[in-house]
């Protein structure tokens, strides 16, 4: 299929990239490409000029701190996610996403960060960075700002980011030892995710502190408030968490489509919620990656 | 093992050809290979012609709306634009496509872009022709149409309602066809038996195999010659050629179809005679060779779908000891919008009336219907695999409801090894299999007995495991006078393939066949039996890669599909062969000054047996005849040509238009699979454990191709069977128009697949093989069947092909509910 | 598809509505609007403009009020296309004074004909929901309320 | 709207061969390589990036080039099936290994699955059945039912002197 007419350039530096985003009211940053030019190819949108920082520096490195904090460009690949033993060391689970987005072609050049700007509600990162309270490092014309993940996504395609402005990292605080867990409910064995739950659980014995964010259900990762309340102060066992997961997609309304009907994904939400609690009190800092898709 | 005596009572005696064997039956890697390993296969994208134009297509958004208005002023105006053709011109000219349904569905005014109304969403309604294939797109983004929509009707049975809008006016309903099937005495076996099973509704959905490469072509009408060249990756040009030309006003003689290599086709690329027929008439309005590429979701949404079919009110007879003595059914059938290659769907399917089984009681009251979506072509195992489906559920149903063992109750009902050749209740002849040897080995490959016991061990687990059978027919080689079943009117009979092998000047064997292959090998097999015969290596034949028909020979019937490359091409080919060979040796006992009786054709020479000392290569016969000739007596030389064409001719009568009954088909293949699966019981989703396919098809020519076909027409039901579908909404809008949406299966849904071998050569045809390819369907009984099997007890049956997680999610909550189950035994 | 929503407004029910049944106003209201030809008290055109991280989506739309009950209930339908494919929408909307705002809840049919009725199919649902609560919010504004 | 904007000059390496060529910023990888550059090996298949048809190495890593723009190329280093095995008839040892099990049909997603493993058995010399599927998950072939491309691309894979698995 063929695209539409539009512009293209590749700034020397995050600098000339704000300043081409700025000079042109239609502009927009092409990262890895793998869901903006498909979005082109249908004509869904149209965007008058493509600035390319798929290949700058300051936007693609990985670096994790000593006390397993980690920074990640936003132009970082799957593939270098994948491949990055400090960060394997220090957050497993975003390898082990990035490890499992679409293909590996895709994930020769699909980022992080585009990833995390174009989120669509299957995205596979977007639950994960609020589940882990990434903070979000936007550039643009006044300097950087830092945004937390839960207030990033906005809607659906919609985020903090202002037109002018572009992502430039993630930051992930240390898990000190808290599990995660990562399910999610795909079509087939590995394709578009139907429901998804990341649940991020602090304690051993007693529950100190947890996070449970649903995808696929809404515009935007929705925290589980019930859930995350029933789970807190309570323990980590099987049963507990079950019962607390039970009530994780009360109150959603989630799309129908082709697929899946929004009662079915809501009740499958609770499902994965479950799921992905077990393994976040398994004890394991990673989740059971059976689970794929968005990117 | 079938013996096959008495063979003759069903057709004239068969000689099978003693010379097969050095090369035929052995996987000979494929002469295809290499070019298509290289990147240097010639896909019809790949192909272009000095001064082409791109075409782009506007397609109707709407599934059923008047065309008030069409105005391609602003498209034409765009620099780069050589011209626009719109349905309106279409209207003016061509002739509706001819139909095959009698009146009044054969009324219906057919054109190969939507003249007034559209009627399926992405029916195209206008082209643009541009110097690039971007600038054709921007400019059919300017042309304006202006639409009234109207009421739309998607659902295959409520379209014959009163009140459900008419797609096509002159016909004046939605009713394609209609017709009753009754064969033996239903309504007595139903009244005489210990049970009788009745099931409310089953429903075969809509998918297709979904080519890897699109539809496409370069056409170029020539304005001096008046000769329209299509290069394209049509299937059965010359069924094409059999609407295309009537409709522009083209002679065969008119109309050059090439092909080279087709990138899958499984059915889907017969019908695009459509596409042709506009590119054709696009290219004379612009003096250009015009070149079309479609897209995937234009391909998705407006090139063909499988045939969908609902049954209703099903009622099985069956007797105390399981046998079952037949069924009865309301079968719907929607064919979409227009009917391209239907309706012989409503005929096909009675290839199999009683599919593997002994049935003697079978009515079948078949409708088909139209709707405002995409119309249906056919599919790999085209209509006969939705009437194998509802054969298998009807069996596993009866075994679940009265407490039979699945197993014993298919072999108890089986057509036995013994009884072939077979006569169905329709007078159609199987022509041999040993189905309970194969369900036996299907069994054995997935190990059954293990897996039935862990499917005890695995209760209460979450986990919940399946075990699935699935017994289908592939019917090779058609009788085309089956089309008068549907339309007494209609001029076709029996079938056939052409071909023609020849020694070249040089000595080369060279051979030409009227197939257009799409994967399956012909080079290869083509030159393996020619090989056989004429006593060379089949390094030294050269099968011409591709269709063309100038070059190549042909008849009405040519072309690839229907699972009979292996009888009708390869029969022809055989023909041709021998024919060669005799005019080879002639000419050798000549030059030999010997008797033909004392010739043996060996590694290329032709040779004296009993001194093999004494031999002519092949290029001193060809030398001789082509250009040494005074040196043979004139009688010879006048007698041989070196250039032989065959065709063959399965043995066919026409069948009868009234009893609905005769010969249909030619071949019989045979499938049981066997799979076992784990259903999540939280989430529904279904995993394959283990796969198993024992395919028979006679006598095989190259086993690693027919094993190819087998992985391949698996993968495909599985497909279906779990992941593709197509879903339109109720306003006619296609819910699946891309990859992402109509998943097709990958890497990691399509399991390791076993298979197993039994041979049963076919008594009817010159080298012992039947047609295969296609499969009769089998994963999606196979599957069905796990799935059904791991439900709960209280379950409702499974009633529909596909089973996405969501479904099988409803089918295990039903056990808690209590509900209607979709079945009810009536017992005497 | 049939979409549904409540939101509470910051705006008198009287001031909010004249809003809606303005096509002048109304108009204004719609995010990223241009273009905007009001025809007469009942009918207007408008260019909308969503920009959303896929980029920025044209859509040519054709407004009609087609039912109006003062203060209460107002019925707005649109149709309109956006390259190959068309949106046609209709959406009710029905107000209740809440303390000193507006409650708006309001039921909406939503038609996306073409390749985008399966692209969009996750989508569509919600995306017309942030745009009807952008043009509660917007016309919460007009109508002299201040911010919500 | 029908205008190409500007065209942007790429330098691009192909096959080892160098082209320096102006193309339009809408120009996918794809069409550039099929049509500007004429090396029609490279297929087309779905639109959508989920066939893999058009699957090309850039810089040594599989990508699919109808996933990125032609200026995107811009000093890259782009294999494409025609480098494969020698001259007009070579078949390289991955080539082979599919004729020999027979891993094609048609023959349209192949070039796309032969680069496929020729980068996996890059990475990963010995990959399990397992592993092998992972890989193929971005290449779709509608004939084979990928059983006889896992075979061959294991085959290959103990061509290469040890055993797989």
């Amino acid at each position: 299929m063929l695209l539409a007419a539009t512009e293209y350039v590749r700034p020397a530096s995050v600098e000339e990239a704000l300043d081409a985003l700025r000079a042109n009211a239609g502009a927009r940053v092409l990262a890895g490409g793998q869901t903006l030019i498909n979005v082109l190819k249908h004509r869904a949108a149209s965007v008058a000029l493509l600035v390319d920082v798929s290949r700058l520096a300051e936007l693609r490195f990985i670096d994790v701190r000593g006390d397993g904090s980690a920074t990640i460009g936003a132009a970082t690949t799957y593939a270098e996610l994948e491949r990055s033993a400090e960060l394997r060391a220090a957050q497993p689970v975003i390898g082990e996403v990035a490890a499992g987005t679409v293909d590996r072609q895709v994930r020769a050049r699909g980022t992080i960060g585009g990833n995390a700007c174009f989120a669509d509600a299957a995205s596979n990162y977007p639950p994960l960075l609020v589940a882990l309270d990434a903070s979000m490092e936007i550039a643009g014309p006044g300097g950087r700002r830092s945004v937390p993940a839960a207030e990033f996504f906005l809607g659906l395609y919609r985020t903090a980011v202002e037109p002018g402005e572009l992502l430039a990292a993630i930051t992930l605080p240390p898990l000190s030892g808290a599990g995660v867990g990562y399910r999610s409910l795909q079509i087939a064995a590995d394709s578009w995710a139907l429901a998804r739950a990341v649940a991020w659980v602090r304690g051993s014995a007693t529950i100190e502190a947890a996070r449970v964010v649903l995808g696929c259900v809404a515009g935007t990762p929705v925290r589980a408030a019930a859930t995350e309340a029933l789970l807190v102060g309570g323990p980590a066992s099987a049963e507990a968490v079950s019962a607390a997961a039970a009530v994780a997609g009360e109150g959603l309304e989630p799309p129908s489509d082709v697929h899946a009907s929004a009662g079915y994904r809501r009740e499958m939400a609770a499902v994965m919620a479950k799921r992905a609690l077990l393994d976040a009190i398994g004890g394991a800092t990673h989740s059971q990656t059976t689970t794929r898709g968005g990117g | 093992m079938s013996t096959p005596t008495g063979e003759t009572t069903y057709y004239p005696e068969v000689e099978q050809s003693e010379r097969l064997g050095a090369w035929s039956g052995k996987s000979v890697p494929r002469k295809e290979d290499k070019r298509l390993l290289k990147g240097q296969g010639a896909f019809v994208d790949d192909l272009w012609m000095h001064r082409q134009g791109h075409v782009h297509f506007v397609r109707s958004p709407y599934a059923h709306a008047r065309i008030v208005s069409i105005d391609v002023s602003r498209a034409e105006a765009v620099p780069g634009v050589y011209a626009t053709l719109t349905g309106e011109e279409v209207g003016v000219l061509q002739q509706p496509f001819f139909q095959m349904a009698p009146e009044p569905a054969g009324l219906m005014k057919d054109y190969c872009m939507a003249v007034g109304k559209a009627r399926y969403m992405g029916e195209p309604v206008a082209c643009v022709l541009a110097e690039s294939a971007e600038l054709a797109r921007d400019a059919g983004a300017l042309v304006e149409v202006v639409y009234e929509p109207l009421e739309v009707v998607v659902d295959g049975i409520a379209t014959i309602e009163a009140q459900a809008p008419v797609l096509h006016e002159e016909i004046g309903s939605n009713v394609a066809w209609h017709g009753l099937y009754d064969f033996g005495d239903v309504d007595w076996a139903l009244e005489h038996a210990d049970h009788v099973v009745r099931i409310d509704r089953l429903h075969f959905h809509r998918f297709s195999s979904t080519p890897l490469e699109t539809t496409g072509a370069l056409v170029n009408w020539d304005p001096g010659t008046g000769v329209v060249e299509f290069r394209s990756n049509n299937q059965m040009p010359m069924f094409a050629a059999m609407f295309i030309g009537p409709a522009i006003g083209l002679g065969i003689d008119h109309m050059q179809f090439s092909s080279q290599d087709i990138g899958g086709g499984f059915g889907i690329k017969i019908t695009s005679y459509t596409y042709l027929t506009a590119l054709a008439l696009l290219s004379r309005k612009a003096g250009r060779p015009v070149k079309w590429s479609e897209s995937r979701w234009e391909h998705l949404a407006a090139s063909a779908h499988g045939n969908e079919r609902t049954f209703l009110d099903i009622e099985v007879p069956v007797m105390s000891d399981g046998t079952i003595l037949g069924f009865k059914v309301r079968a719907f059938d929607d064919a979409g919008a227009y009917l391209r290659y239907e309706p012989l769907g409503a005929v096909i399917w009675s290839q199999v009336v009683p599919g593997n089984y002994r049935f003697k009681h079978v009515r079948v009251d078949y409708t088909e219907t139209l709707t405002n979506k995409c119309p249906v072509g056919p599919n790999r195992g085209y209509s006969r695999l939705q009437h194998l489906w509802l054969i298998e559920r009807i069996v596993d149903i009866v075994a679940k409801e009265l407490n039979f063992d699945r197993v014993a109750l298919r072999k108890l009902n089986y057509v036995q090894p013994e009884e072939f050749p077979y006569e169905t209740p329709n007078g159609c002849v199987y022509d041999s299999g040993d189905y309970p040897a194969m369900l036996d080995l299907a069994l054995e490959l997935i190990d059954h007995d293990a897996w039935r016991e862990r499917q005890l061990a695995s209760a209460g687990s979450g986990k919940r495991i399946g075990i699935g059978i699935g017994s289908t027919l592939d019917s090779g080689t058609n009788n085309f006078g089956q089309s008068r079943i549907i339309n007494s009117a209609l001029p076709f009979s029996g079938n056939g393939e052409a071909a023609v092998v020849r020694l070249d000047l040089y000595g080369e064997v060279t051979v030409t066949i009227g197939t257009s292959p799409q994967g399956q090998g012909h080079e290869t097999t083509a030159a393996q039996v020619t090989a056989d015969i004429l006593g060379c290596s089949p390094d030294q034949v050269h099968v011409v890669a591709g269709y063309n028909k100038a070059a190549n020979t042909y008849v009405g019937f040519s072309g690839t599909y229907a699972s009979q490359f292996a009888v009708t091409g390869l029969g022809a080919v055989m023909g041709a062969a021998e024919r060669l060979r005799g005019e080879i040796v002639k000419v050798g006992a000549c030059m030999l000054g010997a008797e033909e009786s004392d010739i043996e054709l060996a590694d290329g020479f032709v040779r004296l047996a009993a001194n093999p000392e004494a031999a002519i290569p092949f290029i001193g016969i060809a030398a001789t005849v082509f250009a040494n000739v005074a040196e043979l007596p004139g009688e010879l030389a006048d007698s041989v040509t070196l250039n032989c064409r065959y065709v063959y001719r399965p043995p066919f009568t026409v069948p009868d238009h009234e009893t609905k009954r005769g010969k249909l088909t030619l071949t019989y293949a045979s499938q049981v699979h066997a799979a076992v699966v784990e259903v999540d019981d939280e989430t529904g989703q279904v995993t394959i454990l283990d796969y198993a396919a024992v395919d028979e098809c006679g006598r095989k020519v190259n086993p690693k191709i027919v094993e190819g076909q087998v992985h391949g027409a698996t993968g495909h039901g599985i497909g279906a069977a779990l992941y593709e579908t197509f879903e339109y909404d109720g306003d006619g809008q296609l819910l699946n128009a891309t990859f992402g949406d109509y998943h097709a299966a990958t890497s990691l849904d399509v399991p390791h697949i076993r298979t197993g071998e039994i041979e049963c050569p076919s008594p009817f045809t010159p080298n012992g093989a039947k047609g295969m390819g296609e499969g009769g369907g089998a994963p999606l009984s196979t599957i069905a069947s796990a799935i059904e099997d791991a439900l709960p007890v209280g379950a409702h049956i499974v009633y529909d092909t596909h089973n996405n997680s969501e479904r099988v999610h409803e089918l295990l909550r039903s056990a808690a509910q209590a509900g209607p189950r979709g079945v009810e035994v009536i017992s005497r | 598809m049939n979409v549904s929503g409540e939101t509470t407004v910051a705006a008198g029910r009287e001031e909010l509505w004249a809003v809606l049944s303005d096509p002048e106003r109304l108009a204004r209201a719609l995010p990223g609007a241009a273009d905007v030809t009001v025809e007469d008290e009942t009918h207007f055109s408008a260019v909308a403009h969503p920009i959303t991280a896929l980029g920025e989506t044209r859509v040519a739309m054709e407004f009609e009020i087609t039912e109006a009950r003062p203060g209460e209930f107002v019925r707005i339908a649109g149709s309109g296309s956006s390259g190959e494919n068309l949106i046609a929408l209709s959406v009710a909307l029905t107000l209740a004074s809440e303390g000193e705002g507006t409650k708006a809840s309001w039921q909406a049919e939503l038609f996306a004909r073409g390749v985008m009725a399966s692209l969009l199919q996750r989508g569509l649902g919600e995306l017309l929901r942030e745009q009807v609560d952008a043009v509660l919010a917007a016309g919460a504004l007009i109508s002299g309320a201040g911010h919500s | 709207m029908a205008t190409e904007g500007a065209v942007h000059a790429i330098d691009v390496t192909v096959n080892g061969t160098s082209h320096t060529l102006a193309v339009p910023a809408r120009r996918l990888l794809v069409h550039f390589i099929r049509e500007t550059l004429g090396l029609r090996g490279t297929h087309i298949g779905c639109d959508t990036g989920n066939c893999g048809a058009c699957s090309v190495i850039c810089d040594g890593q599989l990508i699919k080039s109808c996933m990125m723009l032609a200026v995107q190329a811009d000093g890259c280093e782009i294999e494409t099936i025609e480098s494969l095995g020698e001259g007009m008839d070579g078949l390289d040892p991955i080539q082979e290994a599919f004729k020999e099990h027979h891993g094609l049909q048609c023959g349209y997603c192949t070039p796309g699955i032969v680069l496929n493993a020729k980068t996996l058995l890059a990475e990963n010399p010995h990959p399990t059945e397992a592993e092998i599927r992972r890989a193929l998950k971005g290449n779709i072939c509608r004939c084979t039912g990928y059983v006889n491309i896992i075979r061959s691309i294991e085959a290959a894979a103990g061509a290469q002197g040890e055993v797989t698995r």
